[in-house]
């Protein structure tokens, strides 16, 4: 063999060692890209997909076309969502460490992604993340200790037990049961706005997918059955720029942004500032409008940053710079909105860190009331014969012999000396 | 009926009596599908109750599931067994486990058709059995008819159960029953018991097996095109074979087969599929675990080689009567 | 559920006993479309994605930049390949009529697609085709007794009867083997081209795929793997219109061309009018150069039309208007090539004759030679063994009981009076 | 060494000997694997020889293919064996089959590492051995080592081998020698004979399994992870069986397998996966026909059981000592 190849290999800008550069990162000022009438024909949309839309400006002051117009209660209880995130995301993080839940997987800097959506969203409307949007549950108030439950696979886990932690589900909040098999969510959030749209109902579906993920069979699945029938749905790429140890250019991201692979299949391209809370709220609107009045579907590319490690598995020190998070230039989504809250006069240091302490002693609180309930390894625990149900609805006849063998295999179990 | 209007009829009926049905897959609208199985279907119901789809059979089932989180029921076509593979992560990562991964609040009730075996020279790539592959993924219902009457009251059970199931068509039955001999004319369902099909609403229930010929020598247990080879094997051996459809391979009614192997002690299983782990390692394992006292020669397997179907040599690869009579024999010789 | 809904059905202009539309199909003006530098930036290329690059004018005459140059020799050779895989075509079709071969495929209509892009490729190119690009083998050379053997399954077919008819293979002619699996294909070339440029080399790839196949997983795995590592592969879409019985539409045909599916993954997509043998040609010499100097992949959309039945199982009179064909806008293109030779001075209408009656002659004297190594219902047959060999390079224990045991029950079934 | 390392040092040494060998998949290369197999491969031989893949399981295969076809020799990794799926269509109608429907013009000598099995508390989605669903499909080799001296060998031989090799890695196994009790300490494989891994390159041949303890009074047939439950139960019961590691599932070695449980006349079959048609079905079956005039007992299967598993129950769900144990008891007592 030749030594020269001309196999290009996507590089990213820095390893471990290097100062961040973010160099390749295309920017739009804030207010700069144009806001589009909901129902403009796809073909005249092609620039959305290489703009960046942005609200908040340097001086944290909200403009443009895509400004929505929140007043500040809204905004104070969207900050409040994102900080309720984020505090519960370094809490669980911590009880993984101490050994207390077997897994864990933060949104840090990604916050902004899933409250502003689903405060844009409609209560009806259904949602289907990836593993990253637990946002979601905060805004449409699932109780901490709910999810805290299935954290720990305990007594009350709406898992029973059978789920990784943070695969959490709620069919009555409507948010869809998270897969740990990458992509598989973004069809069949299509396949549902299909079905609104055959019903003749008004409710919209959103789907999330990550950047890395969007390189599966079931991103192009999603599209092409999006495009072919219209149909009523958000498909949200989450550019947070890495899939585990690989740079987003191992996706396709060094050559054309994640919200210009709409454009080939003929649905609208939007790249928004994931970090920027009121940008992410405006693109959504707006897409939500055009689903909702039968434009179509619309591909959204939320372009943030993993401030944290991939999950409680992953060291990032081993690939990327340590410092890269705070050097980001889209900066902290909870950030921008303090001071854009500030700066509006609604709001200050003192209540946000009054803020702060409220929320973590409702998430210490609900952390006690949780693990009143058991935990994975001290119980109480849930009962096994639990893993024979929901296999399918009615039990047939072998899954009934395999629960009572289990049974006489944990009697036979305790008599020969083990636990 | 043949089996292609006993499909049809039963597709017919669930459209009209729920309108939460959806057909759906490649060719299955305006064209009826590639084997007119949906014939008609979309000019009577609608382009929004019978779609067709974009060519990916993985988006296809992926929708589906998603139509059916949101209440419908859809009826899915996969042209060919041969290309469900693009669909098996959303069949057993998804369709398979959302009831169980959700404890029950998310449910997927969708019922993929497809038609497989050979014998219609369709090579390697028309002519697959995979039965197995969805066997062994718990969360999956899988189903075989090998006649009209059952085709209409199995697929009407398969889109009212709660559960997936995966519906195998034996494309060589749609037009009549065939018993493995290829140079003998074609017979039609008319002239067959089965094809007699009531044109109203029934059911027949998943996970019954039926015994399609009592006997007392020999049970063979079989499904699909191979129950009608494995009659004509055993009538050309003058045996007193009891021969069971299994029809419903998940669940398995192994309690209709163990009490036949009971009582015969010989047993020989049939499918087409490739033998090497196919679904009659299950049937020999099983009934050897409930029956093993009372055999009394080793269950015979009968199968398709363990190679790809090919185009040219069709009735060598095809477990025809020769290859049930050769095991047949070897069981009854065996003491 | 209420009446209305808003779920889009895609719709073919016209159905059986309606007047053929094609008013749906956007054109470009013959030289209208800028050829431009082969190593410009993808991101400048969008132009290409919605023009129509085409060469012969209405007066038959070769202009614009994308006009190749060719001697009149090689035009004459294009048109003799395109001649021949017609004749080759109809009369295989026929053949199958009368019950000789067990399934046919035509590519009536689309023969400039395989002949003029196997013309401007390199003898060292690799091939992945899907079933309807017989001209490739016209061009590289392969016997027709060659193809006739494999469609008739004798002694001497290339599959050693494993096949379907027209899923050939020629590994010396650097042509894949067809699948029966659509799009399959599709990925596995650009692995070979990347496997290229690790090695250095100077081949490159290029695959065809169907507008219909292109929803299934590997266009998109393809597209993703191409662009990621810049691939040198040419990667075709050929747009026949027809999908079975299913119109474009339902592969997103209606939005956008499948070119432009291209220009979100950065990957330079071009809309070529296939059947226009120079614009073929031309589309194709510029993908070619743009892979061999490092370019990068691109995506060629090339628009026809399919003139005849899916396959000898298909009947389209069911689905579409009888007189389709004759009224499709960018007409036919042997004809077109004949008349622009015409125009020219470098061919007539005797000349013409005299070709066709030549090659239907040496595809009857083929046949003969052919079917003297066997057929599939009169043999000579194969010998049945092969089907266990090349299943592994050695063939295990249990394939070689299996062939015995195969052996046995032949035996037994003369004995019992099976045939 | 343990088995990590012991698969590094295969592939290190493949990519040392022939320049056609590479590497590639998700997080393989700058980072060195989710659980390191690959570390330090790219670092040594180039971003040209060890690739990062996009996230998408069946273009990796499917590029791996083309790779293969223009004389490389790719070593694929899927991440996790329960993320196969997406390849599942490459696999089966590509990768098995192009030698075949090529009459061998076209091979793809590709070899698919994965991770599979549980005990790492990975909940369904990293805990499955689907090694039943490739063992069924003709062309494909199905290889899964029980230790890091194996893993070595058989990793090396896969590589070499002209077919395509489906090769499992039974995660728990990575570090230490697993004998199915999560409560005792864990250890590591310095502490086992089969931890000892010559550095030099050398290969385990597919196809033949391993006497692993010699035995008169019982056969257990089983392979992966438990192998060493197997062990650790037999040892319990103080029985004196005969333990076989299977090592290759295709092509399965059942001379070495009939020979044994013809002597013992009696047999377990054990593995991880779903029990309902998975290979212990195939084992059992084919054990039956060739055993069948030996077997004084019904041939038992231990197996996980036929439902997902469940993060919770994990050790629940796991065949673990006691099942093992329960299964010998009742083959010993039969008669
Ligand atoms: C089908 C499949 N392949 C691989 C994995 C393993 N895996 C889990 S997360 C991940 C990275 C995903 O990255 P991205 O989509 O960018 O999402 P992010 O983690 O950045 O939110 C991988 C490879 C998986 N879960 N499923
Ligand atoms: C995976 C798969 N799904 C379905 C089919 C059945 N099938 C064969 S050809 C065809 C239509 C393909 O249309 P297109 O890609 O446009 O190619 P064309 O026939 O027009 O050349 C279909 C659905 C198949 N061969 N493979
Ligand atoms: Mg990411
Ligand atoms: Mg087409």
């Amino acid at each position: 063999m030749k030594p020269h190849s001309r196999l290009h290999i996507p590089q990213p800008p820095s390893r471990p060692g290097q100062p961040p550069d973010f160099s390749y990162l295309e920017l739009s000022a804030a207010g700069g890209v144009p806001r589009p009438d909901v129902n403009a024909r796809v073909r005249d949309l092609d620039f959305l997909a290489s703009g960046l839309v942005r609200v908040l400006d340097e001086q944290h002051q909200a403009v443009g076309p895509w400004h929505p117009h929140l007043e500040p209660a809204e905004l104070q209880v969207g900050l409040r969502h994102m900080l309720l995130t984020r505090i519960y995301d370094e809490r669980m993080q911590r009880t993984q460490r101490q050994g207390r839940i077997s897994f864990y997987m933060r949104s840090l800097g990604e916050e902004a992604v899933s409250v502003a959506q689903a405060m844009a969203l409609r209560p009806g409307d259904m949602l289907f993340p990836s593993y990253r949007q637990q946002g979601l549950y905060m805004v449409r108030g699932r109780p901490l200790v709910d999810l805290m439950c299935q954290l720990l696979s305990n007594t009350r886990d709406m898992c029973r037990g059978r789920q990784l932690p943070v695969m959490y589900h709620w069919a009555s909040g409507r948010i869809f049961s998270i897969s740990g098999n990458l992509a598989t969510q973004f069809p069949q959030a299509v396949g549902w706005a299909m079905a609104a749209a055959l019903k003749g109902e008004d409710d919209i579906a959103a789907t999330w997918i990550g950047e890395g993920a969007s390189a599966e069979a079931d991103f192009h699945h999603g599209m092409v059955f999006a495009a072919v029938y219209r149909a009523p749905v958000i498909l949200n790429v989450v550019n947070n720029q890495w899939a585990i140890s690989m740079f987003q250019g191992f996706a396709g991201g060094e050559n054309r942004s994640f919200a210009a692979r709409g454009l080939g299949y003929g649905v609208a391209g939007l790249r928004v500032d994931g970090n920027d809370f009121l940008a992410v709220y405006g693109a959504t609107r707006w897409a939500a409008e055009r689903a909702r009045t039968g434009a179509g579907p619309t591909l959204v590319e939320l372009v943030t940053y993993r401030g944290a490690a991939h999950s409680t598995s992953d060291d990032p020190a081993r690939y990327r710079p340590r410092d890269d998070y705070e050097r980001w230039p889209l900066g902290d989504p909870v950030e921008r909105l303090k001071k854009h809250l500030i700066a509006l006069g609604e709001w200050s240091e003192e209540r946000h860190a009054a803020l702060v302490s409220e929320l973590g002693q409702l998430v210490t609180t609900s952390w006690k009331t949780a693990v009143g309930f058991g935990t994975l390894t001290d119980g109480p625990h849930l009962d096994p014969d639990l893993m024979f149900e929901d296999v399918f609805e009615e039990m047939p006849a072998h899954l009934e012999r395999q629960r009572a063998e289990l049974a006489a295999e944990r009697r036979a179990g305790v008599a020969a000396g083990n636990t | 009926m043949n089996m292609i209007q006993a499909l049809n009829s039963a597709l017919d009926l669930m459209l009209e009596r729920d309108s939460a049905v959806v057909v759906m897959g490649e060719d299955v609208g305006y064209y009826g599908g590639v084997f007119r199985v949906t014939d008609g279907l979309q000019r009577k119901y609608g382009e929004h109750r019978v779609l067709d789809t974009p060519i990916a059979e993985g988006g296809i089932v992926a929708t589906a599931i998603g139509m059916a989180v949101n209440g419908l029921k859809p009826v899915a076509e996969v042209q060919f067994a041969d290309y469900i593979y693009p669909a098996y992560d959303q069949i057993v990562s998804e369709l398979a486990r959302l009831r169980y991964r959700s404890a029950g609040e998310f449910t997927a009730p969708v019922t993929i058709r497809t038609p497989c075996g050979g014998g219609i020279r369709g090579g390697q790539t028309h002519s697959q059995s995979p039965e197995a592959i969805f066997a062994h993924v718990s969360g999956l219902k899988v189903v075989m008819p090998s006649n009209p009457c059952d085709a209409k009251g199995l697929l009407i059970a398969a889109i009212e159960a709660p559960d997936p199931v995966i519906f195998f068509e034996p494309k060589r039955l749609y037009n009549g029953p065939f018993d493995g001999d290829p140079d003998k004319p074609a017979v039609p369902w008319s002239t067959h018991p089965k094809g007699e099909v009531p044109d109203a609403y029934y059911r027949v229930p998943l996970g019954k097996a039926e015994v399609v010929r009592q006997g007392e020598q020999i049970t063979l247990v079989t499904y699909g095109t191979m129950v009608h080879v494995c009659e004509a094997a055993a009538r050309r051996l003058g045996l007193d074979a009891e021969i069971i459809d299994v029809r419903s391979m998940v669940p398995l009614d192994i309690e209709t087969i163990a009490a036949s192997v009971q009582r015969t002690g010989r047993c020989v299983v049939a499918h087409e599929a490739t033998r090497f782990a196919g679904f009659g390692a299950e049937l020999s394992a099983s009934i050897q675990e409930h029956c093993f006292w009372s055999l009394e020669a080793p269950i015979q397997r009968v199968a398709g080689w363990d190679t790809p179907y090919p185009h040219a040599f069709e009735w060598e690869y095809f477990p025809g009567q020769v290859r049930v009579m050769r095991a047949l024999e070897a069981a009854m010789e065996a003491q």
